[in-house]
């Protein structure tokens, strides 16, 4: 089942095109992949489906409902949660609170919320640190408790932006499994990385991007050996 | 309303728009760029008068040629502020300042009604009482000599904070204190001298007003909503806007006075305000959402 | 209506307080407080204004005190409103629980409507020295005493006098422009002249009003010279007034006449004194002291000497205020707050420095025979232009 | 070089370094590995003047720097990329790269730096005018780390400098680190690309949990069991 | 936990008490300060929880000051009534100035100058206008009877104020843990973050700008009944914004306590230094001014943050050498 769609999406800033006609569809359950260059609009396609930014041209569909347009609340109470790139925390608010905001979502009470929330932090590793402030946290760190908060919407439809820069390999390797474990709970995820090994092993499909244009969309194998991508994005690595 | 009422109003308005300008650049400076909500702006431009004031008074120095003697003391002061008070304070919330800021405020200004007296004090200097008269209208000397000299700081600020490595250490240091340290800037010293300019230009705002109204302690207060207002509507941080939205709040308020009876014209000023924010959210040159 | 009655508190801290003070007759210091805007864009008027208290004070402490307690010396308790109506009821607290067996104050009415009610509630006299608002007198309040003129006693003066000198100098100055601060003291004046106006002959072009810090007055000015009245009356306070006069002759608008109503600004002795290029010939309806009397003089010089300024006509109310609340001690002899308070009623004040016939108060506490008079800057001095018997010279009339 | 002895140091009543000693030496390469949260970052805030140390020592061309200001030991050559990159967002890309070359020393020659960072990264040129605000993760971090550049440095410390980088980039980066190197620059360096940044390192310390846990030339390191369990897991 | 209950129960003791023991003068104050904690408690609701830094409260103020006493004077309309109204249309006012604000999305100075100039939008517009009676203000005709709030003694003004203090901070409690509580935190906290949880920001603004003015009115229908009198420069005065949010920043900012504790200490402050410094006028504010400087430098995050802090700490560096005693033996 188709569970997100995108036509023709193009997004512009004052003269630069981000991101240009773009389109694809993820099915229900999928692990996505995005990868590009630096600069080549990814981040802005995750700003652009999830409310962040109005796409100047084309269709957003999410189950069906065209999307485009609605505020980032709203497509989260649709059911898309996301992480940022750029870590937004609630600087002076504990872990849990963080996590407890993200909860208030589907649960009206505190004591619910605050139950969702302590499972989250628990699922993500975190639990230990729960009454730690937030700005008292490494990015990485943060990074997680970033993703506790947007699992704890219960979102359908998950994004992450780079959420394993600034691990190691072993700590990656940690959080793919994470990543994997997600998805069986039956969350479809779309994912921003520059880890390549990363973005191997997990993703069913890979997108990517370039200048703003879709350069290549296809199997992991497939993409790694496009010449194109090849040029654009890997240059010799892996 | 006439045509003379209109146009002699165009002028005042304009005149005395010149006069929030310069206000507004010293707070638009320390406001906008440093991020502090100097509540005693105000009443460090009282201090400039009464340092042009005793000048006068005591030494018969013309208010002109103490500007320059009242820009240093209160850069002084000003910088001393900073590291005596607002340097430990730089990273905390915004409303923390705010209070500190005005606490410094009452301090100034009972130190003043303490040292000074509360009298009013006005200074007549022969030269400049006569208003200029061309026909039926008329143009105030000092007022005009504000409006070029307010004019001329904010050009001369904005180019030093655009251009001048100085001026961009600045920036940068409101900008990301981190950042500003790990490229080698001392922004404590980059603080104090930004605090002190804010407080100099205050100076100079209050040097250029002391042969127009009187002075007393708690002058300050006559002018700071205003300038607020004003460096809001000119977009934090921005010089021109903040010159700009000086000479709007000032023709507004004159053109609405002549239009309107009772005291409507400063209702006009707000009004204007939370319009041109509703439709320009960053200040008139912040950029339109 | 009953009600009043059932105002006063009947607090035993209170009630300790007073029988502290009025158990015995042997007193030794009497404390009086005053209660005015020390600090702030007012704290000019008020500190002149507690100086003169100080001064009465300092006067009879000279003369041997109290005479009929024994001679007993009077101590001023002074304290800062702030301009604040509730520091006001605070102050009065304060100065009540200190023993003060009487209050003066306190400059503005907003002020004195909340500090009078305190005062009615505790039980101690309250002498408004200025404090314009006609309800100030007008609540029933048994505490209450003002020595100025109420508000709408200086456009009915000015209403009276103006007319009288068109007569006098053969002129028709007929139109007015009224510029006014626009507190409840300069709007209530200029509501009153308009009303009036009409039935005195007179005719109100237009009423300006202005926020007394205001820092320019060229709309204002602007407006008055495109009507061009006869009279520019103003009702302001000092610094304003002065902007006034300033942006009056930098326009280059000449009115026939220059009559303030209660102008802080002309019968500020100051600027009487030291704007003589700006200030010759200009009007003022208001309170004075009586300038054919010696004992004005006295006390002028004395004032000026002591805190090296003038004595203005506020400063001169709340001095008058001093010596009638202390004329009262010395007939209550007592410290009881309420003998003093029916000494105060019983005041018949002759050798005073007011402009005015005998200090007599009406049941509502008001000094009925207060009177604005029509003052005139000539040449750096004040003189009383009219009525008699207080005239000392001839008006200027119109403005040359 | 840079010496650093038995420093201690952390955040408010915190600790996070437990006695750190290292070393770099002139025109070394040197990673400094650990896991997430094992006070490497800390470490260099420590060595920069950002935090204060507790106690202990940090030593820079055998001048005493602990505890100096930050912009004293920037005047000396020591020069940090941060993590978390700390642009001055709200100005232009320029005016970064111009307030990198902020020391006099540095100030010299920044038209030749400028052309420098421009080769390097050809989409700075391109985007000059560009608030750094709004370039995208990758493009700041280029811009961190040729500010960093501007600014001549004798040391350089990079805080995980390929973060957010592109493959490619981060190749072209670790490239660039030796070219540097080769001028005669040394290099404190941290990074989480374990593998690779060894390959080009001379020597190594592996920090778990505020102490130095593990020293070596790269190649030890690299060999290391531990190590590899840890960090490359394998 | 148990600690602070036991608190609470005694600070509750002592402030129905107060009565008892005070005298007139500090019944006074304890009336002020009050005031200014009900006050300040509701501005903390848009300031203090959501972030949005409000400069003009003084507009509800006037409004809730105005509201009861026109309707009582003019329509005889009971106060305890005309308090209700005044707080419906403060709430009303308060609504369409957020929606002029946060759907243009003003934030931070821009947002605060602009709540500053509606306040002086409604001054200005009230001194002008012949129904409120301009500047003259409107006096309350004396009256005094608890069913039309005026009492015989202050004890009367006391216990309806603190009734109204207690009123607020419960309803302020049950907010800060509620999801309107999270949702206007992270909205303070990081606007960005909050949106992408499904916080529907607007809205949460909305809703706390709207109580937070409504509020705001009672404790000005509660001024213009103590005073018996209203005027513009006395209820809508920037000096009114200023005292609405003094305490709560002195307190600590989006904490129940910190509005309370802080105007307990604002309030008698200026008393004290007034007391204190009565010899030479002006001295007494500046000790006043050094004072608040002083409380802010050393606890930034307000009195309540710092003590939450001191608990934190304390527990944190218990659990710390457990820590430390664990890893070593192991
Ligand atoms: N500002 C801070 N306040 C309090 N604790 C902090 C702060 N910054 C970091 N910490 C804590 O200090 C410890 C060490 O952090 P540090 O940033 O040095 O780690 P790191 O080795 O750089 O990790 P990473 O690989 O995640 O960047 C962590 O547990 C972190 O949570
Ligand atoms: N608000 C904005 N205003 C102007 N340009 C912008 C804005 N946001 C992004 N851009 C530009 O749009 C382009 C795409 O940015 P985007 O952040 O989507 O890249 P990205 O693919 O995520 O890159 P990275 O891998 O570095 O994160 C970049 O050139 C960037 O500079
Ligand atoms: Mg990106
Ligand atoms: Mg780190």
């Amino acid at each position: 089942m188709t569970l997100l769609k995108l036509e023709h999406v193009t997004k512009r800033f004052a003269g630069l095109v981000a991101v240009n006609d773009v389109s694809f569809s993820v099915d229900k359950g999928e692990i996505v992949g995005i990868i590009g260059p630096n600069g080549a609009g990814k981040t802005t396609l995750f700003h652009t489906i999830s409310g962040y930014h109005v796409a100047d041209e084309g269709v957003i569909e999410y189950k069906r409902k065209n999307i485009r347009g609605l505020k980032p609340e709203i497509i989260c109470e649709h059911g898309i949660a996301r992480t940022f790139q750029i870590v937004q925390p609630f600087g002076n608010l504990t872990l849990l609170e963080n996590v407890i905001v993200g909860a208030f979502n589907r649960h009206k009470k505190y004591s619910e919320a605050k139950a969702v929330a302590m499972e989250m932090l628990e699922f993500v590793g975190m639990k230990k640190r729960a009454d730690v402030r937030m700005k008292d946290l490494t990015f990485p760190e943060q990074k997680k408790v970033e993703l506790a908060r947007a699992l704890a919407t219960e979102p359908e439809l998950l994004f992450l932006d780079e959420i394993m820069s600034g691990l190691n390999p072993t700590e990656v390797q940690e959080m793919i499994e994470i990543i994997k474990e997600i998805r069986d709970r039956g969350i479809t995820i779309m994912f921003i990385e520059h880890l390549m090994a990363a973005v191997m092993s997990l993703s069913e499909r890979i997108i990517v991007m370039h200048h703003g244009e879709v350069l290549a969309i296809g199997k992991p194998e497939e993409v790694k050996e496009n010449p194109a991508v090849i040029e654009a994005y890997l240059g010799g690595a892996v | 309303m006439s045509l003379w009422l209109f146009i002699q109003s165009l002028i005042d308005g304009l005149l005395m728009g010149g006069i929030y300008s310069i206000m507004a650049i010293g707070l638009t400076l320390i406001f906008g760029v440093m991020g502090i909500i100097n509540f005693a702006q105000g009443a460090l431009m009282m201090l400039g008068m009464y340092v042009t004031y005793w000048a006068f008074t005591l030494a018969g120095i013309d208010p002109y040629l103490s500007l320059p003697l009242s820009a240093i003391a209160l850069f002084i002061l000003g910088a001393l502020i900073q590291k005596g008070v607002l340097e430990r304070v730089m990273d905390a919330p915004d409303h923390n300042i705010l209070l500190i800021t005005f606490g410094i405020m009452m301090i100034i200004e009972n130190t003043a009604l303490v040292l000074f007296s509360p009298d009013f004090r006005s200074i007549t200097v022969p030269w400049l009482s006569e208003t200029i008269k061309m026909g039926d209208y008329v143009v105030s000397k000092p007022k005009l000599i504000a409006f070029f000299i307010s004019m001329s700081v904010a050009l001369l600020l904005y180019w030093f904070l655009q251009k001048s490595y100085l001026g961009k250490a600045i920036r940068g240091t409101a900008n990301n204190k981190i950042g500003a340290a790990l490229v080698g800037i001392k922004s404590k010293r980059i603080n104090y001298i930004t605090f002190g300019l804010g407080a100099a230009i205050a100076a100079i705002a209050g040097s250029l007003m002391t042969p127009i109204i009187s002075i007393s302690p708690s002058i300050g207060h006559t002018f700071i909503l205003k300038t607020f207002v004003v460096v809001v509507l000119g977009g934090l941080g921005n010089v021109l806007g903040a010159f700009v939205g000086g000479l709007i709040i000032g023709v507004s308020e004159a053109l609405a006075g002549a239009a309107f009876s009772g005291t409507l014209n400063e209702l006009v000023i707000y009004v204007i305000f939370v319009l041109i924010l509703i439709f320009r959210p960053k200040g008139i040159f912040g950029g339109g959402s | 209506g009953e009600s009043k009655d059932n105002f006063r508190e009947t607090d035993s801290q209170q009630d300790e307080a007073t029988e502290e003070t009025s158990g015995s007759e042997q007193v030794d210091v009497i404390k009086i407080g005053s209660l005015h805007p020390l600090t702030g864009p007012q704290a000019s008027e008020g500190q002149e204004m507690r100086d003169a208290i100080q001064l009465a004070i300092d006067e009879v402490n000279e003369n041997g005190g109290i005479k009929s307690l024994g001679g007993a010396k009077v101590e001023l308790i002074d304290s800062d409103s702030e301009n604040n109506p509730e520091k006001g009821i605070a102050e009065v607290q304060t100065m009540a629980n200190a023993g003060v067996v009487g209050i003066i104050g306190p400059y503005t009415t907003a002020v004195a409507l909340a500090a009078t009610q305190e005062a009615e509630r505790i039980g101690v006299p309250f002498i408004v020295d200025v404090g314009s608002a006609d309800a100030i007198t007008e609540r029933g309040f048994k505490y209450t005493f003002r020595i100025q003129p109420p508000a709408s006693k200086f456009p009915e003066a000015f209403l009276k006098y103006v007319p009288q000198l068109n007569e006098e100098y053969g002129v028709e100055l007929k139109t007015v422009i009224n510029a006014h601060e626009d507190s409840d003291f300069g709007t209530g004046m200029a509501n009153v002249l308009k009303e009036n106006a009409a039935a005195a002959g007179l005719e109100v072009l237009d009423t300006l009003p202005h926020p007394f810090d205001t820092a320019d007055l060229s709309s204002d000015v602007n407006k008055i010279k495109a009507q061009n009245p006869d009279i520019v009356s103003a009702t302001t306070y000092l610094n304003d007034g002065q902007l006034l006069v300033e942006t009056l002759i930098g326009a280059n608008v000449k009115p026939k006449a220059i009559i303030g109503m209660a102008s802080g600004a002309f019968s500020n002795a100051k600027f009487i004194r030291e704007q003589t290029d700006i200030n010759q010939y200009i009007m003022d309806v208001n309170y004075a002291m009586n300038p054919n009397s010696e004992l004005t003089e006295e006390v002028k010089k004395k004032y000026e000497e002591k805190y090296n300024k003038g004595l203005g006509p506020n400063a001169a109310i709340s001095y008058t205020a001093a010596k009638v609340l202390l004329d009262a001690i010395e007939r209550a002899g007592s410290t009881d707050r309420d003998k003093i308070r029916e000494a105060i009623a019983e005041t018949r004040l002759t050798d005073h420095i007011l402009a005015q016939e005998e200090i007599v108060f009406d049941e509502t506490g008001q000094n009925v025979n207060a009177q604005p008079v029509v003052n005139q800057i000539i040449d750096g001095r004040s003189y009383v232009v009219m009525p008699e018997p207080y005239k000392e010279r001839d008006a200027v009339y119109p403005l040359p | 070089m840079l010496k650093v002895e038995n420093l201690q140091s952390g955040y408010g009543q915190i600790q996070v370094l437990r006695d750190v000693s290292l070393e770099v030496k002139e025109g070394e390469i040197v990673s400094l590995l650990g896991a997430n949260g094992a006070g490497k970052t800390t470490t260099l805030r420590t060595i920069s003047g950002l935090i204060k140390a507790w106690s202990g020592t940090v030593k820079f061309n055998d001048v005493l720097i602990t505890n100096e200001p930050p912009d004293f030991i920037v005047r000396r050559g020591l020069i940090q990329v941060p993590e978390g990159r700390q642009l001055f967002t709200d100005m232009t890309v320029l005016e970064n790269l111009e307030l990198g070359a902020y020391t006099p020393s540095a100030r010299k020659n920044l038209k030749k730096n400028l052309e420098y960072c421009f080769e390097l990264f050809p989409i700075l040129k391109e985007r000059i005018k560009q608030p750094v605000g709004t370039m995208s993760g990758g493009q700041q971090q280029m811009v961190a780390i040729a500010r960093g550049l501007m600014s001549e440095p004798k040391l350089l410390i990079l805080d995980e400098p390929s973060i957010g980088l592109s493959p490619l980039l981060t190749e072209q980066v670790f490239d660039t680190i030796k070219e540097i190197s080769k001028t005669g620059i040394s290099i404190l360096l941290v990074e989480q690309n374990v593998e690779q940044a060894l390959s080009f390192s001379d020597r190594g310390y592996v920090l778990e949990n505020g102490s130095i846990v593990l020293e070596g030339t790269s190649d030890e390191l690299l060999a290391n069991e531990d190590l590899r369990k840890a960090y490359l897991g394998m | 936990m148990k600690k602070k209950w036991v608190l609470i129960g005694l600070l509750l003791v002592f402030l129905f008490t107060f009565p008892l023991y005070s005298t007139n003068y500090l019944l006074h104050i304890g009336i002020i300060t009050l005031m200014f904690a009900f006050a300040s408690q509701a501005w903390n609701i848009i300031s203090g929880y959501s972030g949005q830094f409000s400069f003009g409260h003084a507009a509800f103020f006037g409004v809730g000051a105005y509201t009861s006493t026109v309707l009582l004077v003019e329509y005889n309309v009971n106060p305890w009534i005309g308090m209700f109204i005044g707080a419906i249309i403060a709430a009303a006012i308060a609504f369409v100035l957020g929606f002029l604000t946060f759907r243009y999305k003003l934030k931070g100075a821009y947002f605060s100058l602009t709540t500053l100039a509606f306040a002086e939008i409604l001054r200005v517009f009230v001194k002008n206008t012949d129904f409120f009676r301009k500047t003259m203000g409107i006096m309350i005709p004396l009256d005094i009877n608890p069913f039309w709030y005026q009492f015989q003694t202050r004890v009367g003004y006391y216990y309806t104020i603190l009734i109204l203090t207690i009123i607020i901070t419960v309803i302020v409690y049950l907010i800060s843990r509620s999801r309107l509580g999270f949702n206007l935190i992270a909205i303070r906290e990081n606007e960005d973050a909050a949106q992408s949880l499904g916080v529907r920001t607007f809205k949460n603004k909305m809703i706390a700008i709207t109580l937070s003015g409504g509020l705001t009115a009672f404790a000005g229908t509660f001024y213009a009944q103590y005073l018996l009198f209203v005027k513009p420069e006395t209820v809508f005065a920037s000096d009114i914004s200023v005292s609405i949010l003094m305490p709560a920043i002195v307190g600590g900012v989006g904490t129940v306590a910190g509005p309370i504790v802080g105007s307990f200490i604002v309030t008698p402050l200026g008393e004290l230094t007034s007391q204190m410094f009565s010899n030479l006028a002006g001295t007494n504010l500046i000790a006043y001014g050094v004072i608040i400087i002083i409380i802010i430098l050393f606890m930034p995050e307000g009195v309540v943050g710092r003590y939450h802090d001191w608990v934190n700490r304390r527990k944190k560096g218990n659990k710390e050498t457990q820590e430390q005693k664990e890893s070593v033996t192991s």
